[in-house]
C-alpha cells in the first residue's frame, strides 16, 4: 500500500502538470483528471484501513490543527481572559469570550505550541494547575452570565512536574471536575487531537463529547501503557490497539457522543473542510442543549456520568479461575508509584 | 475473614496457602520480625517504624467498632470491556487479583461504626492491581456514597491507589468523573466526606475522588501526588526534592488538612466525627 | 466642563485659574511638549509615552459616546467624622481638592452609552486625595452598582486610587466591606461589572471592589498591587524585583485578564460587553 | 501617676509580704488588706486614664493572649483543618472546628508568635493569601454544615512582600470579603488584639463584631499615618488619637457591637476573667444570631454594611471654602505608591 509521503510526492506532481498545462497550451485535462481520480482512490485505500497507532501519529501531527486555529476560524470575536488570580496565566489552557452563531459562550481550550519558543510558553500543551484554575473561574463566569461553555481538549496530558505538584495540579483537576459536574449550563467538549489522561478529562466532563475523527483519548498514552504493562517501549502499536483509544472505538462503546469526520488524511489535509464539519456540529449541539430545560440537563448530566462503567454480577461469568495460584499480581496504575 | 462472614457470595472462593511463616523480614531496615509483633503494631515495623500495606481487613478492623463492619459492596466485578491482554490477559490479572486478596476488586464499602457514630467506610487494597480504580472501584464508591446519603450517614474513603486501571482504558478514566458526580450529590445532602489518603494516593484516584475531601487526612507515610517519579522524570527530566509527593510535602503545599500515625486514626476519626453529630 | 453640565450643584464653585500655559515639561523624558499635542493623544508624552493623569472628565470623554455621560453621583460630600486633623484639617484637604478637581470627592459616577451600550461607570480621581476611598466613594460607587441593577446595565469602574482615605480611620477601612457587599448583589442580579484599574491601583481598593471585576482590565502603565513599596521595605526590608507590581507583573501572576492601551480602552469596553448584550 | 512597672513592684511586695505572714506567724493581714486595696485604686487609676497610645501598646504587649490561648479554653476539642489546597499552609491565620456550649462551630483564628523561632513561622502574624484561601475554604465548609464562624482578629496586617503580591494577597482579601457577604450561616468577629486594615477585616466582615476592651483596630497603623499624614514618624501618639481606633471610640462611633472588658492592666493580668468575658459573650451573640432566620440575618448583614459610612449633603455646611487656593493636594492613601 502507498503510504503518506509518496502520495503527498503525487500530489505535488499533479500541481506541477496542471501549471505545465496551463503555461503550455497542450491538453494535459483528461491525463490530470485521471491522475487526480487515482490519487483520491490511493488516499481513501491508505487512510481508511488506518491503525489506531497511525492515528495516534495524526492526532499529533504538528500540522495538526490547534485551538485557535479552530477559535479563530470558528467563533468570532475570541476575547481572551487571562490569570487564575492567583498563581500566574497558563498559557497551555486558554479561556475566553467569543460568539458562535450569534450567541456568546465561554471557551476553554488546550492550546499546543508550534515553534519551540512557542512549545516553551506553552509547557507543549500540558495544563497546569494555574491552568484548570483559570478554567474554573472562566466557567464560573460563563454560569453567572448564562454562557453555555465549549471546551477543546489537545493535551499529552496535564503537566507533571515539581511545580505542578506544589501546586497541587491534582486537587486543581478534582476542582475542575466538581465545578463541571455542577455547572447549571450547558457544556460541550470537543477532542481535536490529544486527549491525554486526567489532564484531558479535567475539562471534559460536559453534556456532550464530540471527537474529532482522527483524535485520541485515552486513560494512558500507549507508549506509557506499554513501558507499563508490556514492559517493552516498542509495544506500543499493539497498546494503542489495545486501549481503543480512536474516535470510532469510543463512539462504539458509548463513551463518546459523535465522532466529526475529517478529511483524508487528518484536519490539516482540509482545514476548511474541518472547520465546516466542526461548526454545523458545534452548532448543531449546542442548539439541542440550549432547548433542554436546566433541570433535565443536570439530570442527564448526572445520570451519564452516574451509569458510566463496564462491570457484570459476580460470579456471572461461571469460569473456573484461570489463576495457577501464583501471588504475581502487579501493579499497574496509571501512575504508578515508583517502586 | 471475620468481617465478610455475613456476605460470603461476595469472597471469591480460593485457596490461600496457611501463613506458615511466624518471620518476616523488613524491607526496609532487613530486620528479622516476628509477624505477629507486626501485627499487633498496626502492621508497622517495630524496629525501623516503616509502615506496610494493610489489608482490607486490617484496615478496616483498625478503624471501627468490633463487629460493626456490615459489607454492603455491590455483587460485581470487572467486566473487561475491552479484552484488554498485554503480557497476560486481563482477566488474568483479575482472577488472581481476586486470589491474593480474597476480594473481587480494589475496594470495599461497608456500614460500620467508629466510637459509636454509624458511617459508610471504603477501603481500598493496594495489592489488587495496584489498588487501581476501574468500574467497578467506580461504582462502589458511588454505591457507598449512595448509602451514606440514604442513611444519612459521613462517607469516609481510605485511599490506596497508584490511579486509574490502564486495563478499561478510558471507561477507568471516567471513574474520575462518575465518582465526582456522586461527591457532588453528597455534598447537596449536606453529608460530610472524609478523605484518608495513605501510601500512595496518585494519579486519577488523587486527581478526582480523593482531593475532593471536605476533611482530607494523610497517614503518616503516605505519597500524595498526581504523576509519578517515572513520569516525571521521563517527561521533563526534571530534578525532584527528597520529600518530593510525601505527606509532608502535601502538607506544607497546603494539599491536605492533616498528618497522622497509623495507630491514632481511630480516634483521630471519633474526633472528626463529633462534629458533625448534628449534621449527619 | 462639559459632562457636569446638567448637575451644576455637583460641583463645587471654585474659580480655577485660568490654563495659561501652553506648554508643559515631561516628567519622564524632561522634554518640553505642546499641551493640545498631549491632549490630543490621550494624555500620552508624545515623546516617550509615559501616560499622564486623566481627570475625570477626560477619562469619561474617553470612554464613552460623546454627550452620553449623565452624572447621577449622589450630591454628598465628606462629613470628616473624626473631625481629624494631622498638619492640616481633612476639612481643609477637602476643601482643596474640590478646588483643584471641581469634583466633590475622589469619584464621578454617571449614565453614559458606550457604542451605543448603556452602562453605568465611575471613574475616580488621582488628584483628589490619592483617589483615596472614603465613606463618600464607597456610597457613590454602591450607587453606581444599585443603579446598574435597576436599570439592567453593566457596571465599569475607572481605579485610580492608593487606598483608603486615613482621615476617616475605620469608616474608610469599612468601605470595602460595604463596596463588596453591593458587588454582591450585582452578581446576584446577573450583571457584569468590568474593573478597569489604571496607575495606581492600590491598598484597600485592590483588595476589595476592584479586584472583584467579573473582568480586570488594567491600563498599560498602571501600578497594580496591596502594599506600597515603602510600606513593604519598612516592613521586611525585601528586595524588589523591578517590574514589582507594574502591569506585566500583575499578568504574569494571574491577578489580571488583560493590559491594554489607553487609546484602545474604548473599543475595548466596546468588544467585551457586545458579549453581555443578552444578558444586561 | 504611678506607671505600671512601680505597680507589679508593688504587687511583688505584698506577695513577699503574704509569705512571711504565713511563715512567721505574725499578723500583717490588715497591713496587707490595705495594701492590696491601694493597689486596685492606684491600679483604676492609672488604666482608666490609659491614652489611645497606652492601649496600642497594650494591643500589642506580647504577654497579652493570643486565638490560639482563647481557643484552647474557651473551646473545646479544637481540630485544626490545614491548607488553602492550592499553595501552603499560613500558620499566621488558623481554622478548625471545635465546639463552643455544645454546638460545633467553624474558628477563623489570626494567630502571632512568641518566641522568635514561632514569629517566623508565623510571620509575626500577618496573614498571606494562602490564609485568606484557606479562611475563605474553611468558610464555604462551615456552610456546607450550617457551623456558625467565629474569627478572631489579631494582625498587623497582611503580609506585605514580594511572595504575597505574586500570589494576589489583594484578590485573596477581596474574595474572603465576598465570600463573608454572601455566607448563609452566622459570623461572628472578635478584635483580641491588633486590628489591622484590610489583612484584619479581611476575616471581619460579620454579622456581629466585637472588640477586647484593650484592642484597637484601625485603618493604619499610628506609625504609619504618622509618616504619612504628618511626616514624622514620632507623631505616632498623636496619630492614635485622631484614628479612633480604640474600642470605646469605635463602640461610640457605632462602628462596633459591644466592648468585652477586660481586667485592669489587660487581659493578660487576668486570664481566667478575660476568658469568662469573653465566653458570655459569644454565648450570648451566638445564641441571638443563631436565633434568627437565615434571609433575616443576610438582610441584616447586608444593610449592616451597606449603611456604614459617614458623608452628609453637599453644601450642608453653609461655610465659605477655607481654601487658600493653593493646589497644595496631597495624596495620603494607607498605601500611597512610592512616588
Ligand atoms: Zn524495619
Ligand atoms: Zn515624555
Amino acid at each position: 500500500m502507498s503510504n503518506e509521503r509518496t502520495l503527498d510526492l503525487l500530489e505535488t506532481k499533479i500541481e506541477e502538470l496542471k501549471q505545465l498545462n496551463e503555461m503550455d497550451g497542450m491538453d494535459l485535462s483528461s491525463e490530470i483528471a485521471k491522475l487526480e481520480t487515482k490519487l483520491v482512490e490511493l488516499r481513501r485505500e491508505l487512510y481508511s484501513n488506518l491503525s489506531d497507532w497511525e492515528r495516534v501519529k495524526i492526532a499529533r501531527n504538528p500540522k495538526r490543527p490547534y485551538s485557535l486555529d479552530y477559535i479563530n476560524t470558528i467563533f468570532t470575536g475570541f476575547y481572551e481572559l487571562h490569570g487564575d488570580r492567583m498563581i500566574g496565566d497558563d498559557r497551555a489552557l486558554l479561556t475566553g469570550l467569543a460568539k458562535l452563531d450569534g450567541r456568546t459562550v465561554m471557551l476553554v481550550a488546550q492550546q499546543k505550541g508550534r515553534s519551540t519558543e512557542e512549545n516553551t510558553e506553552r509547557f507543549f500543551g500540558m495544563t497546569r494547575p494555574q491552568g484548570y484554575r483559570k478554567a474554573v473561574r472562566a466557567m464560573k463566569l460563563a454560569e453567572r452570565f448564562g454562557f453555555p461553555v465549549i471546551t477543546f481538549i489537545d493535551t499529552p496530558g496535564a503537566y507533571p512536574g515539581v511545580e505542578s505538584e506544589e501546586t497541587n495540579i491534582g486537587g486543581a483537576i478534582a476542582e475542575s471536575l466538581l465545578t463541571m459536574s455542577q455547572l447549571r449550563i450547558p457544556i460541550l467538549s470537543v477532542v481535536i487531537g490529544e486527549g491525554g489522561s486526567g489532564g484531558a478529562l479535567a475539562i471534559g466532563l460536559a453534556d456532550r463529547v464530540l471527537m474529532l475523527e482522527n483524535a485520541v483519548y485515552s486513560v494512558i498514552t500507549p507508549e506509557g501503557a506499554a513501558a507499563i504493562l508490556w514492559k517493552e517501549k516498542d509495544k506500543s502499536e499493539e497498546a494503542a490497539t489495545a486501549l481503543n483509544l480512536t474516535a470510532e472505538h469510543l463512539s462504539e462503546l458509548g463513551l463518546i457522543d459523535a465522532v466529526i469526520p475529517e478529511p483524508l488524511g487528518g484536519a490539516h489535509k482540509d482545514f476548511d473542510q474541518t472547520v465546516e464539519a466542526l461548526t454545523s456540529s458545534l452548532v448543531e449541539f449546542l442548539n439541542e442543549l440550549q432547548k433542554l430545560e436546566l433541570d433535565k440537563l443536570l439530570d442527564a448530566r448526572f445520570e451519564r456520568y452516574r451509569s458510566i462503567g463496564s462491570y457484570r454480577e459476580l460470579g456471572a461469568l461461571s469460569e473456573e479461575p484461570s489463576s495457577d495460584g501464583s501471588a504475581d499480581v502487579e501493579s499497574a496504575p496509571a501512575e504508578s508509584p515508583d517502586e | 475473614m471475620s468481617i465478610f462472614k455475613d456476605k460470603q457470595y461476595l469472597r471469591v472462593n480460593v485457596d490461600k496457602a496457611p501463613d506458615d511463616s511466624l518471620w518476616m523480614k523488613c524491607k526496609a531496615c532487613g530486620e528479622l520480625i516476628f509477624k505477629r509483633r507486626v501485627r499487633e503494631n498496626n502492621n508497622i515495623c517495630p524496629s525501623c517504624g516503616e509502615y506496610f500495606f494493610l489489608t482490607v481487613e486490617e484496615r478496616i478492623e483498625m478503624l471501627v467498632d468490633e463487629d460493626s463492619f456490615d459489607n454492603i459492596s455491590k455483587s460485581i466485578e470487572a467486566a473487561d470491556p475491552l479484552k484488554f491482554v498485554d503480557r497476560k490477559s486481563y482477566q488474568d490479572r483479575i482472577e488472581q487479583a481476586q486470589g491474593v486478596t480474597g476480594i473481587p476488586d480494589a475496594i470495599v464499602v461497608g456500614k460500620a461504626t467508629i466510637n459509636s457514630v454509624p458511617v459508610i467506610l471504603g477501603v481500598m487494597d493496594f495489592r489488587f492491581i495496584g489498588g487501581s480504580m476501574g468500574s467497578v472501584m467506580g461504582e462502589q464508591i458511588c454505591h457507598g456514597m449512595e448509602t451514606a446519603i440514604q442513611d444519612r450517614r459521613p462517607f469516609i474513603l481510605v485511599s490506596s491507589s497508584g490511579g486509574a486501571r490502564l486495563q478499561e482504558g478510558l471507561f477507568s478514566l471516567m471513574q474520575m468523573a462518575k465518582t465526582t458526580a456522586v461527591r457532588a450529590k453528597l455534598a447537596e445532602a449536606g453529608l460530610p466526606f472524609i478523605s484518608i489518603m495513605t501510601y500512595p494516593t496518585s494519579g486519577g484516584v488523587q486527581a478526582s475522588i480523593a482531593s475532593l475531601g471536605d476533611v482530607i487526612i494523610a497517614e503518616r507515610g503516605a505519597m500524595i501526588g498526581f504523576a509519578g517519579r517515572r513520569v516525571i522524570q521521563h517527561t521533563i527530566a526534571q530534578e525532584l526534592p527528597a520529600d518530593y509527593q510525601t505527606d509532608t510535602f502535601a502538607f506544607e503545599h497546603g494539599a491536605i488538612d492533616r498528618v497522622v500515625q497509623r495507630a491514632h486514626m481511630r480516634e483521630e476519626l471519633s474526633s472528626l466525627l463529633g462534629f458533625f453529630a448534628e449534621v449527619a
